[in-house]
């Protein structure tokens, strides 16, 4: 349990993880399940467990699609996705833990990518 | 004529110029001006969400702080850009604390609060233009085409911010396939999000996720799919595997508009 | 105008339609015009007058006299008419036993005004192109037609007549006025200035009742400040306390009854202007309830007897305007 | 209240809370020891569409330096409708005394229920802190009854 | 000259600790008026009580000032104890020296200082008290039910039992409610239909009972005993007095394409309907929105098939007016409106259905004759998902912030009885907590898992898409198993949470009673008064106080019953005498007073009045009915000339408290 990065985590994303009533429906909507190691419900929960580094520490991080479907469906209007934002962000504001490289970019790109794609990695992973 | 200050945003100067220029030229022929703002930068792309993010909703802010000096509902076509700018919006009116941090950057002549309307380009062509104008402007009808609508997730939420339509049971673009003649199809997964956000990534996610939007229209029936999100029609396209075409819904209007033909130089 | 009145009234008492008129006679002076009730055309032909100084409200002495036996002719001017809706529909004329005339309204000339410009002996007055041409005991005088127009009249809300039995004359227009300018500049002063401004003003009041006894809303059995069991009697203002209760009382209890008529600023002898604090009512009830004109009919529910769920606060009176 | 020189100015505060549901708040938040100064005293009226304007002008008369008004939530009225009428009347006759300058700080409407024992001393705390920061009434003041 | 006795309570020492009982009684006792000033260790006890008797007798006092506790707490015990010791109860008055002052203030000199003023302001107050007598009115013997569900009935049948008339005033044109649209019965799985219909039966054929179906209440006047009420009785464009119910016209009636509500809309009726075989009254209704006759002028066959004449195409709504002593509100329930979730695909996919439409589709008199068809077509359903707390236990923009507390058990009967008739199909269930507090209900829930194999899966559906194949795919977390599954399903089942119906809140204006932010009816103690609302004679029965099962409203509907029956056995009731009364010498008969008065207690009459020149005049003046009056003043205020006065608050009083305060 870190109460500091709790209370960082919190502020940061201004989500009252008390509201929560287990009821999983973010996990049952959100697209990038099968990809996170953490769904979305356990992010609350841990959350309010105060353990936030197993969260920094997992892929799972960079799997949400900021679709905010969990946000909108949640029933007790909790907002795990800006819960997981700002647990990534926790992340990557550390020093050298950017989650992409610049130098990894050319060799992703294709003629017709929009950069828009790009702008958003950047403004994702990258502090 | 009615002017409304336009915001293209990055993509549509580059990979995504159709989505643009067929907007321009709509736009004209329903009497509406789009003016640029002289000096707008590159939205994001992506909405940071967190409190403590002051410096990525700069230049949203600004974009929208020269249409509230030119005191005009600003538009945006592209759904990306529409999101982090209505959300920038929204945060900047209802959170105060975020507010005075913003302007502390800023240093306006005036604080900005959040005082700019924010338009997508398709809720201009309903509350401003009226879906039933616009239908009787159509020279050019997608008869008997069953086109599938795609909200993705940029477009309708969060709800609370975006507050275009309903977020589940969206009718806006369905109102506008009818208004150009088209029979619009309704499939589970169009208020569902493609996974374009990842396709740099993780291509098979994004793979997946487009996937299963097309199939979920294509399984409905639908002959063709529109769109207001370049990477959305990107990763559609390039990533489902699916032959059903997709569109920019900018592109359909000027077509029924009978606009295309002197546009594509 | 004058003659066709009495002759309209001299019909309506031949045929028994009324058994008698209220109008106007003069008094002193040629400004002088005074409520008066007529019962024969003689009496009309000696003593009934119509003219630019004719301004009283005679809906107030309808109280009374619609209640005494046969019925009596009234000519209203049409800011009168609002007047006697307004008494009709708190019950306090009897309609059915009035015959109303409706009668062009003003603009009416305030001879203050035209005493003001050192004019004085005033015998008549005409308004050639609106140049004033004043007749006096020593000789012709002139002025600005428009300056020398009674306040109340300068901001006309209405040349309608809201109720009548006939017209002479056409009916006119619900106006445009401006009548609330005033009242906003006071309310963009600070609480200071406007606490200095009304203290210079209501401390001019001689208690001498005249806006009481003029107002047509003011028809009470017995007033508040009358009755020594009301807790508020008070016959002369002892303080400066005494001045502000008087009339914040007087104002709120006509609030949402006041036809806005101007009759209490017209007649104040210290020119308090205490219209402006019916106004202010008038326009809080405006903005904050909906439009609302008392006396515009006789059914529709007065705004401080009436609400709506979501009312404004009265915290609004916090939140706006200058502290 | 007493105006000593060497004191803090003391304000007297005059509370008219409605039987049904401030005056059962004031009770409550006496019930659970919450304080709040000694300088509010409350009047009990059936319902606060009992006040008549007269009786506001009245406490300022002999001497309040506030007044606050207190009844049930709008919609919670125990008469059903009394609290909505009250509102419009608190709303112009405040709106008039401060067109006629006197400090808009030293009137108040506020809705307590029952249970909102919390609220009510909350609230009388910050109005008795916002009508000593204005000081003693003296726009609207009766010189005779002011004390020695 | 007043003799008026001051008692100061110490009440132990929660005011002694705070407040120099001492001091305060020695500065009361120099009041004018006041002639005994004593303190007492606890004045509400029986010797502290006599010792306000023995005052009251010894020195004759026309006064009694105690300063103690909260009025609201014991007010009533000294006006009693003055009463008894031959005072008028209401020439006491209680200065709150402990809610109001020891228990918030801890300083002593400041305590006792306002002490001493609440107590001057409540002997400056009594001076002007007058005595007051309280009034008697009778009680109509006559009840007033509004909503024939099973609440309503089981009210009217236990009122009637007890000898008294009921009117049950129903807004659809048969009783029954939303029981009678119900299959099967929790924990016992007994038929509805076989326990409702009999007392819908006994309730038409009681003679103490009135069913006015096809009705609604318009308005409501008077106060507890004496209520007047305005019923429409809605045309149905059939005499329902001649009518027999032999259901020839709805079988003739060629216009047959008119959703049927009764079955939620999944079938059609005919536009002369008579909504089920054992509706009462069973009497045809014509929908006038799809009767060709009434649209175009052009048909009449069912006119033409009624043997005994009952069709009247010209029929009008007709009001009737009548006197009650108590009216009950049950006016149930509604599951709410889906559209905001549509996540879950119900407006895209006829085969995602609400559990109420699936007890249609169960029930033998259903569309489907009581074979489970899919809706879209008519197949049987292998798979069904059921998805628990739709619109239930939401963050306030979410949906209905509370439990919906029946879904968890009708939910268990569904799979239950899906799984026993059909055992080839699979049921799962996404719960968030499975809630069975009941008799029986925990074990009941059990059985559909252990015995019937029903799937709980301790999770929620975020996505529900219906596919060409005919299949729904459904996306859900299984929080247990860590998984989003994907369920190829046939049926999806909400359970839609339910709210108070839409006619409440107009009804509860027109009462005068309170509701929640929910709409659900407010009690008048949540504990203690459970079937009372705050206005006196106004009684709840059902779901409209809030969520229920049928035993719970049946409960809830015997109980509002009995306290009826408590007040209408009775001849007359006491009045509150602190009421309006108008000055008539100062009325100006202006009717403010009459706009605001929300009992409709003021009346006027022409009055003649001697003037002072000796002439007769006329005047209108107000009068209050002591007996209507609630006593809340509003008159007072909007009286411009002060005529209206407030007897126990009058305008001297409140400003001789104020003086007392201020001074």
């Amino acid at each position: 349990m870190n109460k500091n990065l709790k209370e960082q985590v919190i502020r940061s994303s201004g989500v009252n993880v008390l509201k929560c009533m287990r009821c999983g429906k973010c996990s049952g909507t959100c697209p990038s399940y099968d990809e996170m190691e953490y769904h979305p419900h356990q992010f609350v929960y841990m959350v309010e467990r105060g353990d936030i580094e197993t969260l920094m520490n997992s892929k799972s991080i960079y799997k949400c699609l900021t679709c905010f479907a969990c946000v909108d469906r949640c029933p007790r209007n909790v907002e795990p996705a800006k819960v997981v934002e700002a647990v990534r962000l926790a992340a990557v504001r550390q020093q050298g833990n950017n989650h992409m490289n610049p130098n990894q970019i050319p060799e992703m790109l294709d003629d017709d990518l929009p950069q828009q794609a790009i702008v958003t990695a950047f403004r994702k992973y990258i502090k | 004529m009615e002017t409304f200050t336009y915001y293209p945003g990055c993509t549509l100067r580059t990979k995504a110029k159709d989505l643009d220029t067929y907007a321009r030229s709509s736009a004209e022929a329903l009497g509406i001006a789009l003016e640029e703002p002289a000096d707008w930068q590159c939205c994001g792309g992506a909405y940071t969400t967190a409190k403590d993010e002051i410096a990525t909703k700069l230049s949203a802010v600004r974009t929208l702080n020269s249409a509230k000096e030119m005191n005009r509902p600003l538009i945006t076509v592209c759904s990306a850009c529409h999101n982090v700018i209505k959300q920038t919006n929204y945060d900047i009116a209802n959170d105060e604390e975020m507010a005075s941090k913003v302007n502390n950057y800023l240093k306006l002549d005036e604080p900005y609060s959040g005082e700019t309307t924010v338009y997508h380009y398709l809720e201009m062509l309903r509350d401003v233009v009226g879906f039933d104008n616009l239908a009787q402007k159509v020279v050019d009808p997608f008869k008997g085409k069953k086109i599938a609508a795609y909200y993705g997730c940029l477009l309708l939420r969060p709800s609370k911010a975006l507050a275009m339509d309903d977020p589940e049971n969206p009718t806006i673009m369905e109102d506008f396939i009818k208004a150009i003649g088209g029979t619009p199809v309704i499939y589970a997964q169009r208020n569902e999000c493609c996974g374009g956000y990842i396709t740099l990534e993780d291509k098979a996610q994004a793979s997946k996720r487009s996937r299963a939007v097309m199939d979920s229209a294509q399984d409905q029936g639908a002959d063709m799919m529109i769109t207001a999100c370049p990477l959305c029609l990107y990763n559609l396209k390039k990533n489902s595997g699916s032959e059903l075409p997709v569109y920019y819904f900018t592109e359909l209007l000027a077509e029924a508009l009978g606009l295309k033909e002197g546009n594509n130089e | 105008m004058q003659e066709a009145m009495i002759n309209r009234a001299k019909q309506l008492l031949a045929d028994g339609t009324v058994d008698r008129v209220i109008g106007w006679k003069r008094g002193e002076f040629a400004y002088d015009i005074t409520p008066a009730v007529f019962r024969s055309a003689e009496e009309l032909d000696a003593d009934f007058v119509f003219d630019d100084f004719t301004s009283a409200n005679v809906s107030k002495y309808l109280v009374k006299e619609s209640k005494k036996e046969g019925k009596i002719l009234a000519f209203l001017k049409p800011c009168d008419t609002y007047s006697f809706n307004q008494l009709t529909k708190e019950h306090r004329v009897v309609r059915e036993n009035v015959y109303i005339i409706g009668i062009p309204g003003g603009p009416k000339l305030d001879a203050e005004k035209i005493k003001a410009k050192g004019i004085t002996g005033i015998l008549g007055v005409k308004n050639e192109n609106y140049t004033l041409k004043i007749e006096t005991v020593y000789g012709e005088e002139t002025m600005p037609y428009y300056e020398a127009v009674l306040d109340k009249c300068a901001s006309c809300k209405s040349k309608k007549h809201v109720v009548f039995d006939e017209l002479i004359g056409d009916d006119g227009e619900v106006l445009e006025s401006n009548r609330f300018e005033m009242v906003e500049k006071l309310e963009n002063m600070t609480a200071q200035e406007r606490f200095d401004f009304w203290r210079d003003q209501l401390s001019k009041c001689i208690r001498c009742n005249a806006c009481r006894n003029v107002c047509p809303a003011c028809t009470c059995e017995k007033c508040v400040f009358d009755n020594p069991n009301s807790g508020v009697e008070n016959k002369a203002p002892a303080d400066s306390f005494e001045e502000n209760m008087f009339h914040i009382i007087r104002a709120f209890h006509v609030a949402g009854r006041c036809t806005d008529c101007g009759e209490c600023s017209r007649v104040c002898p210290q020119n308090i202007p205490l219209h402006l604090l019916n106004r202010k009512f008038i326009k809080d009830i405006n903005s904050l309830y909906g439009e609302y004109q008392a006396g515009e009919d006789t059914t529709s529910r007065a705004p401080l007897n009436d609400y709506k769920q979501d009312d404004c606060e009265a915290s609004i009176v916090h939140e706006r305007g200058v502290e | 209240m007493q105006v000593n020189e060497n004191k803090e100015f003391q304000p007297l505060i005059v509370a008219f809370c409605c039987n049904w549901c401030s005056y059962a708040g004031a009770d409550l938040s006496g019930t659970n020891r919450l304080n709040y100064p000694s300088n509010v005293k409350i009047i009990r009226v059936p319902c606060s569409c009992r006040v008549n304007p007269m009786f506001i002008l009245r406490a300022f008369q002999r001497g309040a330096d506030g007044v606050i008004l207190c009844g049930c939530h709008p919609g919670d009225c125990h008469y059903t409708s009394g609290n909505y009428f009250t509102r419009r009347r608190m709303t112009l006759l405040f709106s008039m005394l401060d067109f006629l300058g006197i400090e808009r700080d030293r009137t108040r409407v506020e809705w307590v229920s029952a249970a909102e024992g919390a609220k009510f001393a909350a609230t009388m705390n910050e109005f008795t802190e916002a009508v000593k920061k204005l000081g003693p009434n003296r726009r609207l003041e009766d010189l005779r009854c002011r004390k020695q | 000259m007043q003799r008026i006795g001051v008692f100061v309570c110490h009440c132990g020492t929660n005011i002694a600790a705070t407040v120099d009982v001492k001091t305060v009684a020695e500065a009361l006792g120099h009041e004018p008026g006041v002639v005994i000033s004593q303190d007492y260790q606890y004045m509400c006890s029986e010797s502290g009580q006599n010792l306000v008797k023995n005052a009251i007798k010894e020195h004759n006092l026309t006064g009694v000032v105690v300063c103690s506790c909260s009025p609201r707490m014991h007010e009533n015990t000294f006006r009693k104890a003055a009463a008894s010791a031959g005072l008028n109860p209401y020439l006491v008055e209680i200065a709150n020296i402990r809610e109001q002052c020891s228990w918030i203030h801890k300083d002593i000199a400041s305590a006792t200082e306002k002490a001493i003023i609440l107590g001057k302001a409540a002997v400056a107050k009594v001076h002007l008290n007058a005595p007051l007598t309280a009034g008697e009115s009778p009680v109509a013997k006559r009840a007033l039910v509004i909503g024939g569900g099973i609440a309503g009935i089981q009210t009217a049948l236990d009122i009637a039992e007890a000898g008294f008339e009921v009117d049950i005033v129903e807004k659809n044109p048969t009783i029954g409610g939303k029981m009678a649209q119900i299959d099967k019965t929790f924990p016992t799985l007994d038929c509805a239909a076989c326990i409702l219909t009999p007392k819908m039966v006994e309730a038409s054929q009681n003679e103490k009972i009135t069913i006015h179906s096809f009705s609604e209440v318009t308005d409501v006047k008077g106060f507890v005993g004496n209520f007047t009420v305005t019923i429409k009785k809605k045309a149905r464009f059939v005499d329902e007095t001649k009518c027999t119910g032999c259901g020839l016209c709805t079988e003739k009636c060629p216009m047959k394409k008119v959703p049927n509500e009764f079955n939620m809309g999944l079938d059609n009726r005919t536009a002369i309907y008579i909504p089920f075989a054992q509706a009462v009254p069973k009497v045809a209704t014509i929908d006038p929105n799809y009767c060709m006759m009434m649209k175009t002028g052009k048909c009449g066959v069912c006119s033409k098939v009624c043997s005994v004449g009952a069709i009247d195409y010209k029929q009008e709504d007709k009001f009737i007016e009548q006197k009650y002593g108590a009216i009950v509100v049950a006016t149930g329930f509604n599951p709410i409106k889906l559209d905001k979730y549509d996540e879950f695909a119900y407006n895209q996919c006829p085969d995602v259905v609400t559990s109420l439409e699936l007890e249609r589709l169960m029930n033998a008199a259903g569309p489907n004759g009581g074979t489970l068809l899919r809706p879209s077509d008519k197949t049987h359903p292998h798979k069904i998902v059921f998805v628990q707390c739709v619109g239930s236990r939401c963050d306030d923009s979410k949906g209905k912030p509370y439990c919906s507390k029946i879904c968890c058990m009708y939910t268990a009967k569904h799979a239950m009885l899906i799984r026993e008739k059909y055992p080839d199909t699979e049921v799962y269930v996404f719960y968030i907590d499975v809630r069975t507090p009941g008799k029986n209900f925990d074990e009941f829930y059990r059985r559909a898992v252990e015995q019937y194999n029903v799937h709980y899966i301790k999770g929620m559906v975020g996505k529900v898409t219906p596919r060409s194949d005919g299949k729904i795919d459904v996306q859900a977390s299984d929080l247990l198993a860590n998984e989003q599954l994907h369920i190829d399903a046939d049926m999806v089942v909400l359970a839609a949470a339910i709210e108070p119906d839409k006619t409440a809140r107009p009804l509860a204006t027109m009462l005068t009673t309170q509701m929640d932010t929910n709409d659900f009816f407010t009690e008048a103690h949540p504990k203690l008064r459970p079937v009372e609302s705050a206005t006196a004679g106004i009684f709840l029965s059902g779901a409209c106080q809030g969520p229920k099962d049928i035993p719970e409203t049946v409960a809830q509907a015997s109980a509002a019953a009995a306290k009826a029956i408590g007040l209408l056995v009775k001849d007359s009731i006491t009045c509150n005498p602190c009421v309006a009364h108008s000055d008539e010498l100062m009325c100006n008969g202006c009717s403010s007073c009459e706009k605001v008065c929300p009992y409709g207690a003021i009346t006027y009459t022409d009055k003649e009045f001697k003037m002072p020149d000796r002439t007769i005049a006329v005047r209108r003046v107000a009068s209050v009915n002591p007996a209507v009056c609630q006593g809340c003043g509003a008159c007072t205020v909007a009286c411009p000339s002060g005529a209206m006065d407030l007897n126990g608050f009058s305008n001297s009083q409140i400003m001789a408290e104020v003086d007392a305060i201020c001074k």
